[in-house]
Formats: structure tokens, C-alpha cells, sequence
């Protein structure tokens, strides 16, 4: 069964992204997520953003779901299961955190709790997109990127990853985001024999590892991810294909 | 400890087999359940077209069970063709599970099956179809014997029949479906839960299937009466969680087991797991095969 | 909280009724429940003569539920006057539980029922009888129907009808049982336990019937269903341990619930402490009467 | 379910009594009782006789079932389930234990463990039916009668609660045996405001308190006792009936 929280507080963080907040006595980890019900709408997986005494979610409304949610406000009841999941694992000293778009929801709170030195490479569409940019900047140094110029770098954010690593040095890269950039920043990292863990989003319906609507080559991303690392290898489909709610091959 | 089974003419390394709808709609966790130690993976139950299933929530994890309506959610039968060819060619033994509307459908989708290398094909009598009610094809015994009768003539390999436990006597129906090789009892009881904040059925079918421990007694109990009037092998499901329930399963009259929501609650080395726990039940209890525990409880 | 609800006529103080079969044998058992805050207390299912019922093991405590088969034990109609007279003297609402083999014995057995002074009759149509394959009466729409007009045109008091779980589609049974003032959903699931290390069934007559926490997915289903096809009230029974529980039940369409196995998992305390969480759940949720929330899932 | 157990001694203690012993790593308390199974008979209650590592029970042969428990040997199996039941509480200073039959079963333990100075009054048919004499010798003062006089006191045992009252001075009477005993034992220690605890026996069928078999006046033997105190006030059946297996009453 869910458990039905209260929701302690809603923030706008970008145009059409609004964070959750709510208490939830369960433990949550960077990287797991929650899987999110609001009655008469569909159940939905959503990252934890929030770890600490009020959890929360960040929701971008791209349909009916998520504009449902973005309709909560603080005192309406939200239903959630879990959280499930793999979380990233706490290594290095000098992680690379590389997130593009609504990625930086599940990472935002891997850069608050990792204790190395964290350099985070944060990519938007335009700077209306960018969100977290403060809370981030307490514990990391941010370098910003926009596909319009709009604030930082002008272009995709990978094209950051080359000075990054020069100038950071990474012993770990954490990635979230649009699959083609993760791929990319797998593919740069791998070359330069930096580990990855990167968090991959499929279509779910069980979240608990049973329906297999999730899989990638044998992989649950609900169960054995989303967060994965060396099976990254295995993951024929990682950049190529996801799966629609009937299980049929779809590219990417 | 020798685990191997022979049944319906299919050598099996172990009895325990992944259930249907269970990690079983694409290929590779096919593979990697048959890797984690089962000793067949059934497939999830494919119908002609492709089919999105129901939308969530599709699932409810109850204090005792698992609750389930994914709405029967596949590829349809011919994009599902890479899905069994990927696990049989990784050397898994696939039983191919099948739903439709009549017997006509039924055969075309096991034929099809047949074609992709499965070792048996398994029927699934558990979907909803017309007559009557709107209830399950399985609670109909013409029909079952009907559906059964048109696979049998249409492939070569064994057929398993699996039934429903929503009805008020399997006996009838298990000799109705005795003309396949196999009977396998029992697919989920009928059941629901309600959010009472949500003031609401939490499935967005409202009705969903009943599965994992729960629901064991019931699963013992039909495979104790199937085997009082069938000749044919029974496959013990519902709620197999460990070994003790596997021996269980067995003395009911079993000669398999499969293994669903256990996934779930014991991960995917659950088969590694069983195979662990039964042969030191064996070892304790004087077994030296598994056929010989097969029918103990009838006395 | 005010919690009296009224159903058939009478008025109850709270919608939590002792089950059947569950400390219902002696009058001063029934008003210890009733002390402890029960709604009101329906009798062990009398028969017309003494019965021993089933040797021991009658019961097993399963992980998560109960499995009985104690055999319908009981003194007999006559003898047991003196029990319902206890009980009511005491001042507790006493619904009277009957079990015969076909109309006739009902209505005696009711018509006794009401001499005693109970408030209601309930018809235990969940025992074996001979017609088709010794199932139980009650998966028989004729004959339940026929149960149900008898006993109507023998007693005055309000009769509820007590439905079995056991059957494939519970809305032709639920028709035929519309005669009856109520309609008590639902009886124990058959099921089985079998001991691997004795290597047969736990319970001296093998099948059981299961209860308690596991099947009130089930419950919740049945009521669901029911609730879509009378007019009649619906009493909900089976797995209510909390008031969550209650809730549920009532939302699904249920205007009152009935407790059994819970009186093990949580004492003769258990109607005291539903109360107490049922009030809770009705402040925290805006509810003001029991009445409110009957049926409130089906939107 | 059941657990099945070993059998590690079974010890014969008189003439169609033996004590069969077997590790079951549960709590036992004086008092409580095991419902014992041994397939292809019935399930029968039987009072923890042992309580320490390895638990007991202490059997004698009256019908059917308990002549099939006599018929185990070390190393065969057995199948409990509980123990169940309220227990002797552990009170007073001058503990009175009076026993009669096989009724020092559920006594022989509570002797052990109690703290304080009892006097054990010991009743039995002949000598050839007393047991547990030395084990209770080693931790109580003990007084022996038998019916025929072949050991100790000739009569029955509540002869001597007279003597004993008046040397023992006890502040708390437990006691089991036949009812028809333990009734006049509750008379006597009531006249003179001794507090008294009794263990009942009544047909048990569920041992969990709700098939309603073993109620005595609203109180199930099996949950709310086999051990009663300030109850048998109330209980109006103590002494006077029993019910049968079908619930109808029988005089005692
Ligand atoms: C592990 C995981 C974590 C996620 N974390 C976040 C997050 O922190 N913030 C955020 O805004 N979004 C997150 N998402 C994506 C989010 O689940 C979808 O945006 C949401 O389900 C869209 O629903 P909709 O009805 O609004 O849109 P629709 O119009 O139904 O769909 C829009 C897109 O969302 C996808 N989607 C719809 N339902 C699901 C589903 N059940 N599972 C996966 N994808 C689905 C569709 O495939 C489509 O690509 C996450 C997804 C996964 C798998
Ligand atoms: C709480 C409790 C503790 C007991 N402790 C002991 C003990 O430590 N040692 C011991 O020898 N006996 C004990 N008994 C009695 C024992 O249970 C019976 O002697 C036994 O059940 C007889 O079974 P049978 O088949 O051999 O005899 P039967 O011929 O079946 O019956 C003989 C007598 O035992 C009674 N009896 C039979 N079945 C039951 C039952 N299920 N519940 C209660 N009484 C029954 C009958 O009513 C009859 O009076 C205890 C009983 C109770 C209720
Ligand atoms: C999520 C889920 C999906 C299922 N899908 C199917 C299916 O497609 N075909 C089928 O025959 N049974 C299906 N079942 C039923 C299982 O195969 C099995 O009969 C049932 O779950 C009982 O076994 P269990 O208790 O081990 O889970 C499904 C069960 C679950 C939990
Ligand atoms: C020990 C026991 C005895 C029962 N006896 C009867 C009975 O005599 N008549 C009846 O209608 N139901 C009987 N039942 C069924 C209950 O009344 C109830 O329908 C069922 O147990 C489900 O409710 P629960 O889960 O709250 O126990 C019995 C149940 C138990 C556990
Ligand atoms: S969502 Fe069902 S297996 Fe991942
Ligand atoms: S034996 Fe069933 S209530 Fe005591």
C-alpha cells in the first residue's frame, strides 16, 4: 500500500519545475526513487531530491501527470511507495557530477551528502531551465551550461566535460540526464578510465523489480538501478533503445 | 543433491521455474533468471497484437502478497519472436505461456510459439473472454476442454493447461483439461484493495490478481485436489517462497514448482535459494530424488 | 465518535460484530465480547442436533492467517437455548447463526433462533451438503434462493445471509440471496496445510477453511462486487484486524463488519481498540457517521 | 504450523507415566502447555513439565493418545505447538504447593523456579504413581499421601492442608489436580484469605483462545488461564461441569 503524506511545501524551481516537499520517516538515498500516486492520475517514478528530514521530489510537467502534480499545493496529500532503487555509491574525492535537464533532481542531494571536493556541470536549455543552481553552489563548485547561451557555456554541457577533467581531475563521474549526453560523458569518462555511475530512466510499472517493463538486457532499472556502473558495459540497449509500455523496441 | 525432473517429457535440471508474468517479457532477464539457477523460465503470457496493459497503478504490495492488473501488457506474438529466440539460444528452457479469446486463437499463438524453440507451451486460462459474465475462459470446462483439445492438434510440443483458482470446484475442470500434458495450479485469486484516503480502488482496474505468500494454502490445497483426479503432472503455484514451501507444493501431488512474487520478496537469487533450502530438506528428510516426495501428504 | 450504524432494522452501537464460530458457543462468552464492546455477537452456527465436530488438529496458525476445520461442533438447537439466553439476558445483541442441510431445516433452526430472543438469524449457507460433488450449499443459487424464502416466511426477525467465498463469480449468488434482509460476505477460502516432516495435511478432515489478515484482499473484493448488484446491506467479514481495516470494508461497501481471527491476533480487546482506531481514522478524515463512508470506492 | 522436534530422553516416572524431553529453544513458563501432536493421532494439551534447555512434558497414558505418546523413544519426533497460556505468577514467600495426580506436571517446574520456601503436598493413588518425589525434594520441602497409604499420608492429600497451614504458614496456595481437590484446596486457603492460584482443564480443541471449546463462565482455559486466581470467584463452573467436545455440559 502507499503511504499518504501531507505536503509540507511546493517550490517553483524553473519554469515548469516545481519541487515537493514532504515527511516521510523512511530513509531515502541519492540516486533511489519514489514511485508517486495521486489518486485518479497515474503512478509515476520520481527521484528523490530532497534526503533530509523533508523529503521531496522535482517534478518537470511534460503531461498529464505531471501537470497534476504541479497542481499540489502545500496541505494536499500526496501518495508514494518506496523509495526503491539502487543509490550512487559514495566514492572518490574529487567526483565530476555532470547533469542535464531535470537529471540534477537525483543528483542534487549526491552533491550535498558526497564528501569529496565536487565539481558539478549543470546543463539547461535556456536559463529559464536552470534550477538547484544555489543550492548546489553551497557545497560544490557549479559550471553552468545552456543550449542557448542564455547563462554560462553556450551548447551542450558536455562540450564542459574536456576543461573539467583537465582542470578537476576526477576520480568518479555521477551523470543523470538525457540518455545521448550520458552516453557521451560514459564514453569520454570510460576512454580516460574514470568510473561511471550513471542513473537510467525507463518505463515503469511495477517498480519493485517483477513486471520487467524496465529491463535493459536483464537489468531492472527499478531494482538493479537506476543507478548503474560497470554493467553499463552489458547494457547493449544504454543509448540505443528503451522499451514502450507493451514492451516493443523503441530507439532512442 | 540430484534436483533434476522429468516432466511432461521435458528433462528439467530442477523443479523450480520463473512463473509467468514474472521477469519473463524480454529475453535477456529470461536468461538471466535461467543463469540465476531456475530450471525453466515460463514467458509472460503473449496474446496476437501488442497490448499496453492497464495504466498504473498496476501494482499493490499488500502486507501478505502481492496484488497485480497489468492488464496482460506484450508485444503481441510476432515482435515477441526475438524475445524467446534471445533466451533459448542462451540455452534456457522457455515454455512459451499463451492467452486468447477461443481455441482458434489459442492454437495460432502456440504454433507460433512452437516455431521459436519453446520446449512446451503453456496455456493461460486465466483471461477474461465473452461468454458468460465477462469472468475467466478457465472457469468454463467445455471451453477448457475445447482450447486444449485445438492446441494439442496444432504443435508438436507438451502443453500445459494453467488454471484458475476462482471457482467454486477445480475437480471438473482439471478433467477437462486433462487432455494436456501438464496442469498447472493456480493463477492469482481475484481480489482488491482499497486506499481509504484515496477513498478508492488502488488498481486502476479495480480488480487485480492475489499472489505470494498469502495465498499458499489456497495453491496447496487445489493441487491436493487436482492430483486426487488427473493422472497428469500438476505445477504447484502461489506463494513458493522457499524451500519448505516447495516440499510442501510437492507432497500436495506437484512435480514442479514455479516461483513468481518470491522474486520479488527474495530477488532473483530466490532460485539459488530454493535449490539450497530443498536439498537439505531431502538430505534431513531421507529424500534421494525429488519424484519421490511427489504425492506423499495423500497417504 | 458516534459510531451506531442500523442495519436490518436494528440498531447496532458500533459497526463490529463477533464472526460465527469464533468464542459463539457458550452465552457467557458471547457477553464477555459483548462487554469488551462488541456491536453485538453472532452464535457458533447451531445445527439441529449435537455434533463433536472434527478431531484434533481442528486449527493452524499459518504465518498469515488461520486455517479451520473444526467440523461444525456445537450442542444442537435445543441445548443451546439456554447459551442465546445468557447472552441476550445479559443484554447483548445476539444474531443467531444456523447451518442446515437444506430449506426446511433453516427455517426450524431460525424459527428456534428467534424463540430464544436473538435480534437476527444469520445462514451459514458455507457447509457441505449432498447435492453436485458435496460442495457447499451455497455456491447453488437455487438452492440458496430457496434457503432464503424459507426462513424469510418462518421467522420475523431480519435474516442475513452468509455467502461462501468459494465460487467463481459471487454477483448470481448475491441476487439469489437478495430476499434476505442482509447479505454477510464473506466465509473462510478452502485451503489446505500440509506438514512435510509428517508428510500429510495438518487437519484431521485435511481441507480447511483460511481467515485472517492474508484473505481480506479477497473480502474487500467480494463486498466490492456485491455492493454493485444489491440494495440489500452488507455485512464485511474476513481479515478485519484494525481500523483500517473497518474503513476499508465500509468503503467498499460494507455497512458493518464482522471479526474473527482478530480476536487471536489481538485479544477480546480487539472491538475496543476498533473503536478507538476507527474514530480516528473518521476525525483525521472528515467523517462524522459510520454511514458516510459505505460504498464511498465505487466514485 | 507445528514445530517438529527431537526427542532426546523419554524417562519413565511411574507406572504409566513417562516425561519426554526435547529442545525447543521457545520460553516455557510454569503453567503453560504445549499442544502436542504426533501425526496420525490427535493433538492433545500437555503442561510444560521442563523448562529449562531442554523442555518436557510429562504424560500419562489414559486413552488413545497419550498411549501413542508413551510408545516414543529418543530420537523419534514430535510436533508442539505454543507454549500457550497464562502461568503460575511468581509470588509470596511461603508458597503452598498442593498437587494431586499428574497434576505436579504443571507444579514440578513453578517448585523449581520459585524463589521461596515451599512445602510441596504431594497426592497419588499409590506409590506406584508417585513421581517427581526427589526432583521436588531437591528444591522444597516435601509431604507425600496416597490413597492406599503404600507411602506417606493414607488419604487423600487435602488431609494435610490442615498441618500445613498451621507450620508452613503460606502466603500463596498453587494448585492442579483433579478439580474436585483443587475446589476444596480453594475453599480452605479462601477461609483463611490465602490467595490461591488453580490450573484448569477443559477440552481444548483451537489452544488459541477462540474456538470457545475450554470456556469456563467467559474465561478461556487455554488464553485467559489454565492458571486462574481472583477468576475462580466467578468462574461458577469450577467444580460442577465441563463441557464436551460438542460444547454441551456434563457434571464434574
Ligand atoms: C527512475 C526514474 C526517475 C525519474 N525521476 C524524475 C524526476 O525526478 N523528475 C521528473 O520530472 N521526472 C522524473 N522521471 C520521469 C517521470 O517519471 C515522467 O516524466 C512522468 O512519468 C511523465 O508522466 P506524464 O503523465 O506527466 O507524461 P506522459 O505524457 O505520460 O509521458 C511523458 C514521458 O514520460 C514517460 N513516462 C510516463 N510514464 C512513465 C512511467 N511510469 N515510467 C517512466 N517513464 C514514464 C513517457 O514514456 C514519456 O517519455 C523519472 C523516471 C524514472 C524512470
Ligand atoms: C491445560 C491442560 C494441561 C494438561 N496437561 C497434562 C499433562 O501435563 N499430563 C497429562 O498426562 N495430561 C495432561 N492434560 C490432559 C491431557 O490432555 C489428556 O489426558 C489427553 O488429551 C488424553 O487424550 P487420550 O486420547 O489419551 O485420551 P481420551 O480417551 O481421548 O480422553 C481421556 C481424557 O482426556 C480428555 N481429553 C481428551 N482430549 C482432550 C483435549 N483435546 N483437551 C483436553 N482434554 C482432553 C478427555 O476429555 C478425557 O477426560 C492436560 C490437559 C489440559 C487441558
Ligand atoms: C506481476 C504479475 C504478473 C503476472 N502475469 C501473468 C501472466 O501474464 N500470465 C499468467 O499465466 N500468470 C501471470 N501471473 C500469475 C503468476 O504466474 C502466478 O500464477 C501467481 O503470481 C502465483 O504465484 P506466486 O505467488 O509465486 O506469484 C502474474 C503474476 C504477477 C505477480
Ligand atoms: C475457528 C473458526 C470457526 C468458525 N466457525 C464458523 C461457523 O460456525 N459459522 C460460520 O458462518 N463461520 C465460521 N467461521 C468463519 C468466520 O465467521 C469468518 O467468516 C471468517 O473467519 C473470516 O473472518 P476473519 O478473517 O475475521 O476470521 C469460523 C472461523 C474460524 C476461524
Ligand atoms: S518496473 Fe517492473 S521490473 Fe522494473
Ligand atoms: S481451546 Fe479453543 S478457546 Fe480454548
Amino acid at each position: 500500500m502507499h503511504r499518504c503524506v501531507r505536503i509540507e511545501d511546493v517550490r517553483r524551481e524553473a519554469r515548469d519545475v516545481v519541487s515537493i516537499l514532504f515527511r516521510d520517516p523512511c530513509i531515502a538515498l541519492p540516486g533511489q526513487f519514489y514511485m508517486v500516486w495521486l489518486p485518479g492520475h497515474e503512478e509515476v517514478p520520481m527521484s528523490v531530491s530532497f534526503t533530509g528530514m523533508l523529503k521531496g521530489i522535482t517534478v518537470r510537467a511534460v503531461g498529464p501527470t505531471t501537470r497534476a502534480l504541479h497542481s499540489l499545493e502545500a496541505d494536499d496529500r500526496l501518495w508514494i511507495r518506496g523509495p526503491y532503487g539502487r543509490c550512487y555509491s559514495i566514492r572518490g574525492s574529487r567526483p565530476l557530477v555532470v547533469a542535464g535537464g531535470t537529471g540534477i533532481a537525483s543528483l542534487a542531494p549526491l552533491v550535498e551528502e558526497h564528501p569529496g571536493d565536487v565539481l558539478t556541470l549543470l546543463g539547461a536549455r535556456t536559463s529559464e531551465d536552470l534550477f538547484f543552481v544555489e543550492r548546489l553552489r553551497a557545497s560544490s563548485e557549479v559550471w553552468v551550461s545552456t543550449d542557448d547561451g542564455s547563462e554560462g557555456h553556450a551548447g551542450p554541457v558536455t562540450d564542459l566535460l574536456e576543461r573539467a577533467v583537465e582542470e578537476h581531475e576526477p576520480d568518479i563521474v555521477y551523470t543523470c540526464g538525457p540518455e545521448a549526453m550520458m552516453v557521451k560523458v560514459y564514453a569520454f569518462a570510460s576512454e580516460r578510465d574514470i568510473a561511471v555511475e550513471a542513473s537510467l530512466e525507463r518505463y515503469m510499472k511495477c517498480g519493485i523489480g517483477i513486471c520487467d517493463s524496465c529491463s535493459v538486457s536483464g537489468y531492472r532499472v527499478c531494482r538493479d538501478g537506476p543507478v548503474f556502473s560497470d554493467e553499463l558495459t552489458e547494457i547493449y540497449e544504454f543509448g540505443r533503445f528503451r522499451r514502450d509500455p507493451s514492451g516493443r523496441r523503441v530507439p532512442i | 543433491m540430484n534436483l533434476g525432473v522429468r516432466l511432461s517429457g521435458i528433462e528439467l535440471r530442477n523443479p523450480f521455474l520463473l512463473a509467468s508474468g514474472v521477469l519473463g517479457e524480454t529475453g535477456e532477464s529470461m536468461l538471466r533468471v535461467w543463469n540465476a539457477g531456475a530450471g525453466g523460465v515460463v514467458t509472460k503470457s503473449i496474446g496476437l497484437s501488442p497490448r499496453e496493459g492497464y495504466p498504473n497503478p498496476v501494482i499493490v504490495v499488500l502486507p501478505h502478497g502481492l496484488l497485480n492488473a497489468m492488464g496482460l501488457p506484450g508485444p503481441g506474438i510476432e515482435e515477441f519472436a526475438e524475445e524467446v529466440r534471445t533466451a533459448v539460444e542462451g540455452g534456457a528452457v522457455v515454455i512459451g505461456s499463451v492467452f486468447g479469446a477461443g481455441p482458434d486463437e489459442f492454437a495460432r499463438l502456440a504454433r507460433r510459439m512452437e516455431e521459436y524453440g519453446v520446449s512446451a507451451v503453456e496455456l493461460n486460462l486465466s483471461c477474461p473472454h465473452a461468454r458468460g459474465y465477462g469472468m475467466e475462459v478457465g472457469i468454463d470446462p467445455e471451453m477448457v476442454r475445447e482450447i486444449v483439445e485445438a492446441v494439442k492438434s496444432a504443435v508438436g510440443i507438451p502443453v500445459w493447461a494453467k488454471l484458475t483458482p476462482n471457482v467454486a470446484d477445480i475437480r471438473p475442470i482439471v478433467e477437462a483439461a486433462s487432455g494436456a500434458d501438464a496442469i498447472v495450479l493456480m493463477n492469482t485469486l481475484r481480489a482488491m484493495a482499497i486506499d481509504i484516503r484515496a477513498r478508492r480502488p488502488v488498481l486502476s482496474n479495480v480488480f487485480g490478481g492475489y499472489s505470494g505468500p498469502a495465498v499458499k494454502p489456497v495453491g496447496v490445497r487445489l493441487v491436493y485436489e487436482a492430483y486426487e483426479v488427473t493422472d497428469k503432472p500438476i505445477i504447484g503455484v502461489g506463494g513458493v517462497t522457499t524451500g519448505e514451501d516447495v516440499a510442501e507444493y510437492l507432497m500436495a501431488g506437484a512435480s514442479a514448482v514455479q516461483v513468481g512474487s518470491a522474486v520479488y520478496y527474495r530477488g532473483v537469487e530466490v532460485f539459488r535459494l530454493l535449490a539450497i533450502e530443498l536439498s537439505h530438506i531431502m538430505e534431513e528428510e531421507g529424500f534421494s530424488t525429488v519424484q519421490e516426495m511427489v504425492g506423499l501428504a495423500h497417504g
